[in-house]
């Protein structure tokens, strides 16, 4: 299964919304970076059934407080971005 | 497991590099093996040895220095971008008749076979995408 | 007479250098006693957004940034409504101490008033 | 009255989306660079009694035909570029 | 088993680096006799697109980077037919003499069959 | 009518240098005067002397210095936006204890200042932007 890992806004790109239209059943999606202004979009609520994960880090570097996290969103830390990788095939990286 | 790293970023432009950095700390720390670390398009800023961030910013030329030699990475710049960016070793600096060099140590600058290399090596590749 | 400047501020924090260094343009410019506006749109408005912490990112606050402004005579910030909108935020969400907030509907309206634009 | 000059593609960012928000009646628009591709994109049919312009030297880099520039865009050369700049004031550059 | 790499193109040329960038990649892996294939997407599709003429902008087209590609032995390139829709093109106006262009409507699963992905 | 333009992006890595030397041209040849032209963000690399694009890419770097020499043009470069990117002088590089300087000639250091006097004392600013 592919891990799609989103690094920019969704609000200010198409990185997210290209990246969704290339999901296939069971792909897991990663927000880093700015992408994890995903929290606040909507498009994420349309997602049934899929894994999604943003780094800590970077949600709160961006004061994303956990409450704003959705339910469906898992906080992860680093060592976790390491084991997800390692679970995947291929990675693909949506950066613009 | 055996994984290399695609960096397209430049420091202090995006936080793409910053990020590349923490996931191959992170890596290490897990026990993964580092094949390859190749610097492409602004990525090859990573390797500039001439920049100087203010002291309460990150130094990442120099954490990529010490990470390399702490693990012995193999820390590839990309020669053909880095020629059209301005990054230099004293090689490729005489030959192209430019007055100094700037390749940091612990990089080292190759062609684009170098990624294809890693990717035939590794069993993950991840990339680090800049601001384009 | 149209005689002072305006900052458009439209990119996030942290993500891309562009928020840090469009704040540190302005700052120079307020520390000149230019008058000097500045405009929150698009994602710029993330950098409004309490509890920032990106020490473990390896970055300093923004926070700190937005901060000086009152010190250095910019107690008012003009942000977009709509793209707090968009982006799910309330005003209160969005303080700045010091600061006097001022919502913007037509943000072209305010742009025409200026005579030199700043984007960031 | 404002001069916008938009360098990105309407279909990876929302740099023409942004700049369309902060329109003034009067208002002049420019698309340089991958603005141009916004010359293929819908939001430009929804602009009434506005003055667009593109970069010639931008399209024709593209391969966007003069056929597919829409009527009510002109393309011009740099020396009109200039002339424009002159015209208006200020000059807002939505590049991301 | 898979096996082999996907280079998805979603850079527009010209504008940024990225898509000419991408395509020398994509010919030094091809050189190296690694099978490669090409998946456009988003932006790239404007890749294709006939007539370009970058001279009066200071570029070399990137059509001849593509149309070195099937001499290096890739002639099939997959184009999502999502993107294509979108920007109001036809499969008819982006040819590559010597490719087959095949579209793909669902990019996900075609992404899914490759061991690794580079994007660009 | 007097201009100034704020160039935010890298050459290579984006149109927006390029662009920004064809206004600058476009200017000069209708009549008008460039007070300044200040290249901030990662636009400070269209000053880096080290950069070595092939022959038949176009070298912004000595397309500035040309036009410079051509009408005595103000280039400044910020020296914070500098520093963090790896472009020095030979007075920053002594200073900051970096081996090489690589400021393009024809190219000036200062403070962001630069901008606001610019933005002051011109009638027109265009910025540049880059791929952020």
């Amino acid at each position: 299964m592919t891990l799609h890992i989103v690094s920019k806004s969704p609000f200010s790109t198409q990185a997210l919304s290209d990246c969704l239209e290339s999901f296939a059943d069971g792909d897991a999606l990663l927000l880093i970076e700015d992408g994890v202004y995903a929290l606040q979009h909507k498009a994420l609520q349309d997602l049934q059934n899929t894994e999604i994960f943003c780094l800590a880090a970077d949600s709160e570097a961006r004061g994303l407080l956990p409450s704003a996290i959705s339910c469906s969103v898992e906080a992860i830390d680093d060592a976790r971005w390491v084991h997800l990788c390692t679970e995947h095939n291929p990675i693909v990286s949506w950066f613009r | 497991m055996k994984f290399s790293l695609a960096v397209y970023a430049a420091p202090h432009s995006s936080q793409s590099a910053a990020s590349a950095l923490r996931f191959a700390r992170a890596l290490l720390a897990e026990g993964h093996e580092i094949y390859r670390i190749f610097f492409y398009c602004d990525g090859v800023q990573n390797a500039n040895s001439i920049a100087a961030p203010p002291q309460d910013e990150t130094d990442l030329t120099g954490q990529w220095q010490a990470l390399q030699r702490e693990h012995s990475l193999d820390l590839v710049v990309c020669i053909a971008a880095a020629q059209r960016r301005g990054v230099l070793n004293q090689r490729e600096a005489e030959r192209l008749e430019k007055p100094s060099a700037n390749l940091a140590e612990g990089f080292e600058l190759a062609g684009l076979g170098q990624l294809t290399d890693a990717v035939a090596n590794s069993e993950r590749l991840v990339t680090f995408g800049g601001t384009q | 007479m149209k005689q002072r400047t305006l900052a458009l501020c439209r990119a996030a924090p942290y993500g891309s250098a562009l928020a840090r260094e469009g704040l540190e343009a302005v700052l120079a410019s307020a520390a000149m006693e230019q008058e000097i506006d500045l405009l929150f749109l698009g994602d710029g408005v993330f950098q409004l957004l309490d509890h920032q912490s990106p020490m473990a990112i390896g970055q300093k606050s923004l926070r700190r940034n937005l901060m000086a402004l009152p010190m250095f005579g910019i107690e008012q910030l003009y942000v977009a409504r709509g793209s707090l909108a968009q982006r799910g935020l309330t005003p209160e969400e969005i303080q700045i101490p010091g600061a006097e907030i001022t919502l913007v509907d037509q943000p072209g309206n305010l742009i025409a008033a200026y005579q030199c634009v700043l984007s960031f």
